[in-house]
């Protein structure tokens, strides 16, 4: 007890820097923006500021869009992360094995992490998925299929397809380092027990990736619950509602209204909603985060 | 039949050859170990029989059938790992059980076999663990027993006591040999262990740089080795050698003159020796006495550093410049800096020659063709 | 039959490698039409590659101010989110207290507020400290942004070093500073570096706050690519252009660093 | 040197003006010129951002006619006085100058304006065996649309705003149900949104587009619309008159010799049925380099500006509808065969009297208070989720009704 | 001065006791010898002597000054980790100088030193390199390097040898030996081999459980063990354990029955021992005989396991259920299944009582008091 005491004492000054700062980082903001959600408070019309009680909140839980973007924030999350992780999975499986190019082709294949978020929403939007001059529209109609309408018809997923091709090579590169890391002895063990690919994938491999799976699940979705820039530039959170998020709610309110007030309340909300999820996920990595561990 | 025979076996990564043409024939129930400096293919030679590593050149055949081309799970046979090599997130039921399941063996007989082979391994009780939550002697039975529930005909362990503490090896040494005598099944085991090389093996293959240097029973390989390498290699502490010059040929034997100038009469093969020839002599620590003695020769030195195990004694002596081992008796009181004569017995002597093979002896001791356990 | 294997892994690997590939492979392609040709239907595959588009692009804006301050941002932001994040984790690893794990979930959760909650208070608090469209202020931001995930990735990396180098340090009459400068920083190289690097490309790619807290002076590549995203008129091949010239660095340091981003996540992250 | 900040749209008018103020750098050697240039929806909320919280990052800001007067309103903006001698105000049309004042005051100088009008193809208008009014009605609209559409060609009989979003669709609808008869909100600040004006033109805005319209009509804007249109992928396009001097250029038209242009259409009423809108420079009051960037937007809307466009880059591109003198200038009705057209269309448009019926707010498009920017957006959201298929039309408009009760109430217009 | 005071030195983790009040003389120039099961402490004393861990009670002094709050690097301590934790990214050069260089010691000086430790450890020819191109054998040296060159009072080695292979072992082994004869330094020593701890210490210190269990030279605890645990944990293989029970007490010590009836008389103090008592008697497989001996107690039982090392022989043999070893001459042609006769000397058992404490013997072994490498 008294090493961890004063060894602890000694080595405060390290740790504190980090601490602090993102104490205050979290702090500050969050307390002025408690302040706001109280307030009514139109950037536009600064002279009818005043105390609003939690009008804000009431403004913002009736909103019918509310529900929705709790929704598709769920969904998208969700989603995206079914994706990354079995295609991520399914790719490092694939690029553990020896075959003449590899190198090259894990290059191209985790180039999507290096693209901007608004590059790749540009991208995608303009030349893979417009309805008219993209080329999946030809695609389709060199076959003689009627092109699909991807953002009107099919909103949400397109959103997802977009994400996901973002996010796969990053659960890629994790799994693929942590394939790589199981003890090939494991592997040939079981192949003397007469494991066939299959076998050997779900009853060795799998279960080997657990803990880096949920390693990628905790990352990505820190990043997959504040997706902005692809759904501004595709879809602008519709048709309607259907692929507005929470973010992007809470975006609407600040930066398309400037209603301070409600785009608080908004915040303090998705805080509130990012802790929640964000203590079911970490539960789950927790015994990776342990000093022990 | 459970017969293996290496013949000509060759194995190359790109351009190394690793295993240089390995013979090796090891009968059906044959305990064999393979011994000898890292990097010398043991570890190798053990896949490519359990079917992990091609073949690059040569023919393995198991119970008379040539398997070069049988997956590993075809062959009849099972290995046991170094790192044990147990499936860390399933329990010890399932680790044993899970060749079975995929063999597609009905539950009810998985768990006849499991709770059995569980039984024979004391690990009845543990069977609900996870492998994290088990000792290394209790690993080790898992990994053992994953081995025995697929009723193999052959058994191969890599170093498989290597990451135990040394009370637990001998424990694990006797219940291994003793399960070979139960299952009667072929057993290869690699170890660089010499305590485990003698005692457990029918056959000890001593291999270096992918080449065999020499097949035979532990006590042929102790009192008859056929080169210095394996002279040195086998027995602990390590044989002494001595640089020695021919000073005659007889009936009896070469008779070589020690450092010292006393002369011993060591009973090998005159064949191809001549007078004034140098020659090494290779005397083990066990077999030289402190002390003069008649029909011996005589070493003189100084002794450098006493170790004292309580049974028996190490005096490490300087003999003109080089160190001899000696191991005395537990109460001998020789200290360090006291000056001591040691007795050389020409007749447990081995000679080489300048290309380190052993001259071949006149008599075979009585108890180099004697099978690990049977009597004599 | 492994031959066989081979050749189907091959084509597998090739075709699923192309596939992610494609949308910027396409991308690039586009880049060196005319808008015209950009926008045709069937899609043109051979052409005349012209360099209008990035004549047109440069002429638009200062691409490499724009550059300059991308690099100066990311580089800044990580060399700052590392600084204060190597000795926490060192503390973290190797002073562990029972609040440790604790204090990491803790650090992971301040990054779960959505940028557009907080957004009016911190221009607020950049505006009256002066920060606003400033190197400094972006990086200052990002730092604080990904400082958790830092802290968090060391953590992991450092948890490989054995702790008995430090304490043979320590014997050896080192403080907890050289401890951390002499021993544990060339050490944990590679998940530092690999760490950095991620870092590099999180705040390469970070577009809300980069658009919003700056103007002009500090406006890196993503401020960039927003004046093209859909201006008046045919631009796909402009876009194509501007959007390859933004990607293009973070790509080229990307690929070169591809093996160390592998070897760092493999010594550290998951084991 | 002075630095004086300009935040601009990534139109093509203001990308040209950036390329030429080259020239007004070297005539003004003290000052500099820094260019920050986003897409019109990031630049108004960087914008806002900027001049709500008086941070002062920029000192010339793009604005239109509807942010002038409320920014104006807020004592935001630096109200433009001291012009040099040779500006001549008075040559800057009258409803332009306007829309860009507040109690009499002038806060910003235009930069171009448009209203909207109807372009079609004529080659396509032959084809069908019909002709096109000059001024033609929604049903004449309706008909050419059905003879025009060619799917298997990739031909669309109508290309029309389906973005969401008060600039965007909202900005046509407007005008489309202020021609059926309908309005944003009744004397008394009352949505009429569940009107049923509000229903017949929206039903029809939707049935066209789903009959005619391109796939993704729902997510087009303006940009997507010219970009379809100059492909050769529209029959007809109801948009900003400033489109016509890129469908105009051969350079970045498939379909410049075959473009016709019409009025906007009508319904019941010929008032609002098409809008006004400029695009104008202003200086925020918080700018520290107030008489350079005065000076830099006098030179930016001078009548010698709009010459060296004319000059340099085309009299195509010169830029609209601000002043008299342009119109006036025979090399540039050569090149815009449509200038008188547009000069109409501008002179006609009146933001005080846009409705059949009275209604409290200025602004044919738009309603000019500060909270219709959020109320325009989820209207235009919700329509768009009809067009789309996602809701229906009753639904979308409930929700539009409800919607921009909910914010009127909270903005304390409603009770 | 360099002795160690340790007084009533305890170690707690959170609530976890595992230091449990350890007094300890080291006299200056000492080599001593922790030994211990796993788990027993033995790292956590090293490390709190070294300053890594903080005293939770208790004193430490090293020459006659309290060091409890002194920082690691000013004890004039050196430490030799087991995993010789050499910095990987300095040459064997900087490793060695490393602590001069935070001394602020003049460059030349540390050459010169540096120089010197490379000379006496035959490191001169490695200095550039850094640990990973080094064996395991050099490694080690560059770690009792590093050590040396701050010229220590004290030197701790934590299980130094434990990754090394036997023969390097046996190498390494003689060569700290030697060191400790020419630096004169005091050692302490962690190792759970047993011949490192027989042959290297003046004193070795028996843990279990965070507490003393006995503390004595190397052939005090082999003759004369205090318990029954001190007396199983030294000598190899382990000491066989007979239950036997009181049947006479006299001046020759105490009379005992053992399994089978034949009787022993054990040379030891028979107070507080009655007849009929239920004991344990103890001995040791080196100092049981194969056949019966006129004076001997005499055992009957039959061969389980033979195994030959070459120069000695286990026999593992079953005597009314329990298993006995005998270690017997490499020569012995005992087999498995023979039936056998054990003469059973009753002058070197030894007799433990029901809490496991040790009877007193009447005699003293003559070598018992014998430093390590002081002649007799
Ligand atoms: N994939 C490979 N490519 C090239 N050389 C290899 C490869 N695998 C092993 N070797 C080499 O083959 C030789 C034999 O290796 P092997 O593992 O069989 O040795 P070993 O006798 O088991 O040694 P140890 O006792 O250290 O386990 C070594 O020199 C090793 O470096
Ligand atoms: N940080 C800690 N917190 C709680 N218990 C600890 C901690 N470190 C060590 N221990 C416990 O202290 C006991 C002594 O550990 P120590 O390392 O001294 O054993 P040891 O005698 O060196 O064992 P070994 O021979 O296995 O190295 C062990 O039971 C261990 O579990
Ligand atoms: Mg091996
Ligand atoms: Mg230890």
């Amino acid at each position: 007890m008294s090493q961890t005491l004063d060894s602890s004492r000694r080595t405060l000054p390290l740790v504190a820097p980090s601490v602090v700062v993102l104490f205050l980082w979290m702090i500050v903001p969050l307390a002025m923006t408690i302040y706001f959600s109280l307030l009514r408070y139109n950037l536009l019309d600064p002279g009818s500021r005043g105390f609003a009680g939690i009008d804000n909140f009431v403004f913002l839980l009736t909103d019918p869009a509310f529900v929705t973007s709790i929704w598709n924030t769920v969904v998208l999350v969700g989603s995206v992360l079914i994706l990354t992780v079995v295609g991520g999975t399914l790719m490092a499986v694939l690029f553990d094995q020896e075959f003449p190019g590899r190198g090259v082709a894990r290059v191209l294949a985790i180039a999507p992490f290096f693209v901007m978020p608004t590059v790749a929403a540009l991208v995608w939007k303009n030349l893979m998925m417009h309805p008219v001059n993209g080329l999946f529209a030809w695609l389709l109609s060199s076959i003689g299929l009627e092109p699909i309408d991807w953002f009107t018809h099919y909103p949400m997923l397109s959103v997802i397809l977009i994400v996901a091709w973002q996010w796969i090579p990053f659960a890629f590169l994790i799994l693929l380092t942590a394939i790589q890391s199981l003890d090939p002895e494991q592997k040939e063990a079981a192949r003397l027990d007469g494991a066939s690919g299959l076998e050997l994938f779900r009853f060795i491999i799998l279960p080997h990736l657990k803990r880096a799976i949920s390693v990628v699940v905790m990352i990505e979705t820190i990043f997959l619950l504040s997706v902005f820039a692809e759904i501004r530039i595709t879809t602008s959170g519709g048709p309607g509602t259907d692929t507005t998020n929470l973010t992007y709610l809470v975006f609407q309110f600040g930066l398309q209204q400037f209603d301070i007030g409600s785009a608080s309340a908004g915040g303090i909300v998705a805080v509130v909603l990012a802790n929640v999820v964000a203590f079911f996920l970490v539960r789950s990595v927790a015994r990776e985060l342990k000093p022990g561990a | 039949m459970a017969a293996l025979t290496l013949r000509n076996i060759h194995k190359r990564y790109g351009g190394v050859h690793i295993i240089k043409g390995v013979d090796l024939d090891i009968a059906d129930g044959e305990f064999v170990v393979f011994v000898g400096p890292s990097g010398c293919g043991k570890s190798t030679l053990l896949r490519m029989i359990a079917g992990l590593e091609e073949i690059s050149e040569g023919d393995l055949a198991i119970g008379g059938t040539r398997v070069n081309d049988t997956p590993p799970a075809e062959r009849g046979i099972a290995m046991v790992f170094q790192s044990y090599a147990l499936y860390p997130h399933m329990s010890v039921r399932d680790n044993m059980g899970f060749a079975l399941r995929l063999a597609k063996v009905p539950d009810a007989q998985i768990k006849a076999k499991v709770d059995r082979a569980a039984q024979l391994l004391h690990l009845d009780q543990l069977l609900e663990r996870k492998p994290a939550a088990l000792s290394g002697g209790q690993r080790q039975r898992v990994a053992i027993g994953r081995a025995i529930v697929r009723e193999p005909k052959v058994f191969l362990f890599d170093e498989p006591l290597s990451n135990l503490d040394a009370s637990l090896r001998v424990q694990m040494r006797i219940e291994i040999a003793r399960m070979h005598e139960r299952l009667g099944a072929t057993m290869i085991y690699v170890t660089h262990d010499q305590v485990e090389a003698m005692t457990m093996a029918d056959k000890i293959v001593v291999l270096q740089g992918g080449v065999v240097e020499q097949v035979g029973s532990p006590l042929e390989l102790y009192h008859h080795p056929r080169n210095r390498f394996v002279a040195g290699f086998i027995g602990s502490p390590k044989m002494n050698f001595l640089a020695c010059t021919v000073r005659a040929l007889g009936a009896q034997g070469v008779s070589v003159e020690l450092p010292g100038g006393s002369r011993v009469t060591v009973p090998v093969d005159t064949a191809g020796v001549q007078p004034g020839q140098p020659l090494t002599l290779g005397v083990r620590p066990e077999h030289l006495v402190e002390g003069e003695r008649a029909g011996s020769g005589t070493l003189n030195g100084q002794v450098l550093v006493v170790e004292r195990l309580g049974g028996s004694t190490f005096l490490y002596v300087d003999v003109n410049g080089e160190t001899l081992t000696l191991q005395v008796d537990g109460n001998s009181r020789t200290g360090v800096d006291d000056r001591v004569a040691i007795a050389v017995d020409g007749a447990v002597c081995q000679l080489f020659d300048a290309t380190g093979v052993a001259l071949t002896r006149h008599d075979r001791h009585p108890l180099a063709d004697l099978g690990r356990h049977r009597a004599a | 039959m492994r031959a066989n294997n081979t050749l189907r892994t091959t084509v597998l690997g090739w075709a699923v490698a192309l596939l992610m590939f494609f949308p910027i492979g396409w991308m690039a392609l586009t880049a060196f039409k005319t808008e015209l040709q950009a926008v045709s239907t069937p899609p043109v595959l051979f052409f005349k590659p012209t360099l209008e588009n990035f004549a047109a692009v440069f002429e638009r804006g200062d691409y490499l101010k724009f550059t300059l301050n991308s690099v100066l941002v990311s580089f800044g932001s990580t060399f700052l989110a590392l600084a204060l994040a190597v000795p926490a984790a060192y503390r973290m690893v190797f002073h562990p207290t029972p609040r440790t794990g604790s204090t990491l979930l803790w650090m992971l959760s301040t990054k779960m507020m959505p940028p557009v909650g907080v957004l009016v208070p911190i221009y607020l608090l950049f505006r009256d400290a002066g920060l606003l469209d400033t190197v400094t202020g972006l990086v200052i931001v990002y730092a604080l942004m990904n400082l958790p995930i830092v802290v968090w990735m060391l953590y992991t990396y450092f948890k490989d070093v054995p702790r008995e180098i430090l304490e043979a340090g320590r014997v050896d009459g080192a403080s907890a500073w050289q401890e951390v400068q002499i021993l544990l920083l060339p050490l944990a190289w590679p998940g530092i570096a690999s760490t950095g690097l991620l870092n590099v490309i999180l705040a390469w790619n970070e577009a809300f706050w980069s658009l919003n807290l700056t103007t002009s002076k500090a406006a890196p590549l993503t401020a960039f690519i927003a004046a093209f995203s859909s201006p008046e008129g045919l631009f796909w091949a402009k876009l194509s252009a501007a959007s390859l010239l933004a990607i293009a660095p973070i790509l080229v340091v990307g690929w070169f660093s591809q093996k160390q981003l592998v070897r760092g996540l493999t010594f550290g992250a998951v084991k | 040197a002075t630095t004086v900040t300009i935040a601009t749209v990534n139109n093509n008018d203001m990308i040209i003006m950036q390329r030429l103020s080259k020239q007004f750098e070297a005539a003004n050697p003290d000052i500099k010129l820094d260019w920050v240039v986003l897409e019109e929806n990031v630049l108004r909320q960087r914008v806002t951002t900027d001049i709500a919280t008086k941070s002062g990052q920029f000192d010339v800001l793009t604005i239109g006619t509807y942010e002038a007067p409320i920014w104006a309103k807020q004592g935001w903006l630096a109200e433009i006085t001291g012009l040099p001698a040779d500006y001549d105000l008075d040559d800057v049309l009258k409803p332009v100058r306007d829309g860009l004042s507040y109690q009499g005051k002038l806060y910003a100088l235009p930069f171009y304006a448009e209203s909207s009008m109807l372009f079609y193809r004529k080659d396509l208008v032959e084809k069908a065996g019909m002709t096109m009014p000059e001024q033609p009605t929604y049903d004449d609209v309706a008909k050419l649309a059905e003879k025009m559409t060619d799917k298997a060609a990739g031909v669309y009989g109508i290309c029309l705003r389906g973005k969401p979003g008060w600039g965007e669709n909202m900005a046509f609808l407007s005008t489309l149900i202020n021609t059926y008869g309908g309005q944003w909100f009744d004397e008394k600040w009352t949505p009429t949104i569940d009107s049923p004006e509000w229903k017949k033109a929206v039903g029809f805005y939707i049935e066209l587009l789903k009959k005619y319209g391109p796939p993704g009509a729902a997510s087009n804007g303006f940009n997507e619309n010219l970009a379809l249109f100059a492909s050769g992928k529209c029959g007809m396009w109801i948009d900003a008159t400033s489109a016509a001097g890129k469908l105009y250029s051969k350079a970045e038209s498939q379909v410049a010799d075959k473009t016709g242009f019409a009025r906007a259409p009508v319904a019941v009423t010929p008032k609002g049925s098409h809008w006004l809108w400029s695009w104008a420079l202003g200086i925020p009051a918080t700018s520290k380099a107030q008489p350079e960037a005065r000076k830099f937007i006098a030179w930016a809307t001078s009548k010698p500006y709009i010459e060296r466009v004319g000059k340099e880059v085309g009299w195509a591109s010169a830029p609209p509808g601000t002043r008299a003198s342009t119109y006036a200038n025979p090399n540039y009705v050569a090149a815009a065969p449509f200038a008188d057209f547009v000069l109409k269309s501008i002179n006609e448009a009146n933001p005080n009297d846009a409705t059949l019926k009275k209604v409290p707010y200025t602004g044919v498009q738009y309603v000019g208070i500060p909270e219709f920017q959020s109320i325009g957006t989820q209207v235009g959201q919700a329509i768009a989720g009809a067009l789309a298929g996602t809701t229906s039309l009753d639904d979308a408009l409930k929700v539009g009704q409800a919607a921009a009760t909910r914010a009127m109430r909270q903005a304390g217009y409603l009770k």
